[in-house]
């Protein structure tokens, strides 16, 4: 019973097993712990009409908005924190570029925890009395049911279980055959990795299987579950990942900047089309020195 | 130090003592950064030490208020998590506790509230034309459906963000009126507190209609019903919002907001 | 933001704070983590007509059976592990002595799911077609439901929200405001504590709250939830505590002969009734020898 | 060591070996201690290196096979829990493993299995007339409700272990025949084995009848059907089961059963 499966791939082979139209539960909350080495690989193997899933938007599904990946997003809203909007997301659902699902944050989260539970529907007391409702009712009726409550007689939002073709989770510790460690909250993470059919996990850092077993508590989604292994240190770049590095204002601000002024094209080409793979995009946005100056405090976990 | 008042604030100071004086000894809190936090920490180093900050991404009272550099840049910043005493996640937060009924106060902002209280974060424009999409709900349609009682934090108190009907209802108030919420099935108490840069507000309970309960000292009803986009039930009495003491001023200029990022004490120290 | 609230009381004082006719949750499965010492203390208090729920039964509600503080039991059966047949639950329902909801395990773990979430009722797939299903429509028809889902037609089992008006759950590790850390697999502890009203944490070791902020990771029940923290150091003695100690498999064998040969009221006299507190039945038991010879090897953890 | 048969052995290894030829290599396995830990692990040592095994009490693919001191006694042993990859819950493991579908095999036991396949661990006596408890579900009736396939194991094989009818249906089978699952709205695949000290039985694909596949070596198809209290469907050819090979004996005697508190080796040695 020592390791018997080595899921590893490089991240050119994982993205490869993602078919134009898949549904991809997106990691991380807003500016923290996105996949971006994942969705930059996305990008540069030109996926499109992919459904992206998230609680709240990431800066990762603005990007793959923003690239033209995207055809549909479920999500439950959000904003690139303080730093800014999220522009390719809003001009994208102006101008009808997209079609979108929007629901609050705690109903994304039931979704999904209805698609883990393997049951088709959760009932819910959130959205009642709000133009959310009205709107997926509107949109979506194959997704969302206002009933009675058979037993109270209250009523309740019917949410139908989400269930995603793949999540892809940046983890800060992995083993080989999947067994990922993430620390700080959670977010929706747990309940999207166990509603997708696969599970895709980008990570800081690889470590053998025996690390895992001696402390299985950490232990938050389980390599049976997990297809592929992907090593992606800075992986979250700009974003945080906690206990290993901290935002990068300078680079989120740039992308900010270039997607406000309509430069997004050109923070592409740069950033990554320019760039042939993770490796070269962590020389171009500055190397060591740049990635020293990120580093996180092991106290402060930034 | 007791009740000695300070000299000199910021409208800010006012809106962050305004929300710490509605927080009670024990309450659980959900909120978000900026002023919501502000006056939910001014609480808890005051008045309500026993009162609970949860944020929806799943931290439990943290102590979000030492940096060891930077600024916190929102719930998703690992500045706001740091000496947390339990890491769970959004549905143990906003599910197993906002919708179990755990909740006191839920504080949440938009871009526009109105007179029923219901508050939108989701667009400008009209709910079939829409000119720009905004932050939507994220957690605040949960909060505004689930909390017990809810405070709307908004500014600058003006009248396109005070319409007399909100282009589209992301976070339910009173809906269109009084049992409007009971109708819907809605089990939260709703839209409880208003507070501006000019003003506290709360519901009158017969109407559920928006009502003046205090005013910034240096502004005039008039001036505040003149920036509200609808007619506000006006009492005899109204309060003047409270200033901060000496020792709420000290907690937040030295511990909550050293930089001045949410109340603006330092830039209007500057600018003075 | 020091500590400032201690909710530690004794175990007198905790279970003072039941009501007769409780509906409680209690602790670990099977043979681990009972909170035995609490259900001493409510055999010696004489509570009455108490409901016990769990997912698989426990020593602790064996015992609460046998001493007649039960009125109702909601659980998803089980046995003593191989130490033998849980003797007094399976005598008091052939005799009828209590009212029994009898479900799987996975649908008493469901039920306290949807408590926790504020939800009326959670469908399910589990059940249909069996006896149980067929047993629990005849008795408790308030409590689940056969329903075809309006979104896909299919067939569940609705099964009605648990709200227990206690939890009683034993840690290894709590502060004095009640962040609990536990270690091992969870069962169904983060449900049930999430679905009850009110919350006592019993546990080996309080700890102050700055040790729990140093790993909020492993806070399994926030303090926020609790309203009662005790101080039971082998407080699930006969049953084992993870980390702490093994089972007792001569007291475990000794309470089972007494429950099969219809002794069980000597042996509640001897243990329970004839000792004052839980550090008498220390005593009473073995004392420190008897503690030593039971303590678990950190490697292995029994 | 290949394919060299064991000279002696014990019906609980006939048993223990023919549950592990059930497990294919990546199975995800749910089982309790006993013997279906014993043939899952054994799978696991041998053929099935990559096959997963689950345990409802929430421990993800533990080592449970080197012991302190004393014996595991249940799910609920910490010894059961030892080395494993991931500590979890309940719920994780039979709602969001087992229910969302990813179970390829689950075992049980019971005291009664009938001729579809419905399997009792309630109680003895009749379902209005009860004369003991046991058991109950646990988990059994998840699994046999959810998982793909399901592996009954049961001994001693006699006569009232195998009614016509159970008493009480804690675990459907094919409950009265076939596309009756299909009809209450069950979607895992059903009883598909049941392994005894006399038999591997199986269930007709038209009638979803108990079939009789393999017969332990030293006793004969009408001595099980003897043992048997209903008709069962015997094909032309029966098998016998597999002895174990060396080395799956000597992984059984060496690792996974020491004692031969499950598969009675060290007593049959003893005894002989």
């Amino acid at each position: 019973m020592s390791v018997v499966e080595d899921k590893l791939k490089t991240m050119e082979e994982a993205v490869k097993t993602i078919r134009d139209g898949d549904h991809i539960a997106v990691s991380g909350f807003a500016s923290t712990r996105n996949a971006m080495a994942f969705a930059h690989e996305l990008i540069r193997q030109k996926k499109r009409d992919l459904t992206i899933s998230v609680c709240i938007a990431t800066l990762e599904t603005d990007m793959l908005v923003g690239a033209g990946c995207v055809k549909k997003l479920i999500y439950g809203g959000g904003r690139l924190d303080r730093f800014g909007p999220f522009w390719n997301i809003d001009r994208a659902k102006v101008e009808n570029r997209i079609l979108v699902e929007e629901y609050s944050g705690l109903c994304i989260c039931l979704k999904y925890l209805a698609g883990a539970l393997g049951i088709p529907y959760i009932p819910s007391k959130s959205l009642l009395g709000s133009d959310i409702l009205r709107r997926l009712q509107e949109t979506a009726p194959d997704q969302i049911k206002v009933t009675e409550c058979p037993f109270t007689g209250e009523k309740l939002v019917l949410l139908r279980a989400l269930e995603p073709d793949v999540a892809v989770i940046h983890a800060q510790v992995v083993d080989r055959e999947g067994n990922a460690w993430i620390y700080g909250p959670l977010f929706e993470t747990k309940e999207k990795a166990r509603a997708a059919k696969r599970v895709i996990i980008t990570a800081e850092e690889i470590v053998d299987t025996e690390i895992i077993r001696n402390d299985p508590e950490r232990t938050v989604i389980p390599g049976y579950r997990v297809d592929t292994v992907v090593y992606a240190p800075f992986g979250a770049h700009p974003t945080s990942c906690y206990k290993y590095y901290d935002y990068d204002l300078e680079h989120i601000q740039l992308y900010l900047e270039a997607c406000e002024k309509g430069e997004f094209e050109k923070y592409l080409k740069e950033y990554v089309l320019g760039v042939d793979n993770h490796w070269e995009y962590l020389e171009k946005i500055g190397g060591a020195k740049k990635l020293f100056s990120l580093k996180a405090d092991p106290y402060y976990g930034y | 130090m007791g009740k000695e008042f300070a000299k000199e604030w910021t409208p800010g100071e006012l809106m962050a003592v305004a929300g710490a004086h509605l927080i009670k000894d024990g309450d659980i809190v959900i909120c978000g950064i900026g002023l919501p936090e502000v006056a939910t920490l001014l609480a808890i180093y005051t008045h309500a030490p026993r009162a609970k900050i949860l944020m929806e991404q799943g931290v439990v009272e943290p102590k979000p208020v030492q940096f060891r550099r930077g600024v916190s840049m929102g719930l998703a910043d690992p500045r706001e998590w740091f000496r947390a005493k339990c890491f769970t996640d959004y549905i143990d937060i906003m599910g197993t506790t906002l919708q179990r009924g755990l909740v006191d106060i839920g504080m949440i902002g938009g871009l526009e509230v109105d007179k029923y209280g219901n508050v939108n974060s989701t667009l400008i424009g009209s709910y079939n034309k829409p000119l720009r999409y905004f932050t939507g709900s994220g957690g605040a349609n949960d909060i505004a459906s689930l909390a017990k009682k809810v405070v709307v934090i908004m500014r600058p108190h003006e009248l396109r963000r005070f319409p007399e009907r909100v282009a589209f209802i992301t976070s339910p108030g009173f809906i269109s009126g009084k049992g409007e919420r009971e109708r819907v099935g809605l089990r939260g108490g709703g839209s409880w507190r208003v507070i501006t840069d000019l003003a506290v507000l709360g519901f009158d309970e017969e109407t559920c209609q928006m009502k003046l309960l205090a005013i910034n000292p240096k502004v005039t009803v008039e001036e505040v019903q003149a920036r509200t986009g609808f007619k506000l039930i006006i009492p005899e009495k109204v309060e003047l919002m409270s200033p901060p003491t000496i020792e709420e001023q000290k907690i937040i200029r030295e511990i909550l907001d050293r930089e001045g990022l949410y109340t603006g004490w330092k830039q209007a120290a500057k600018g003075s």
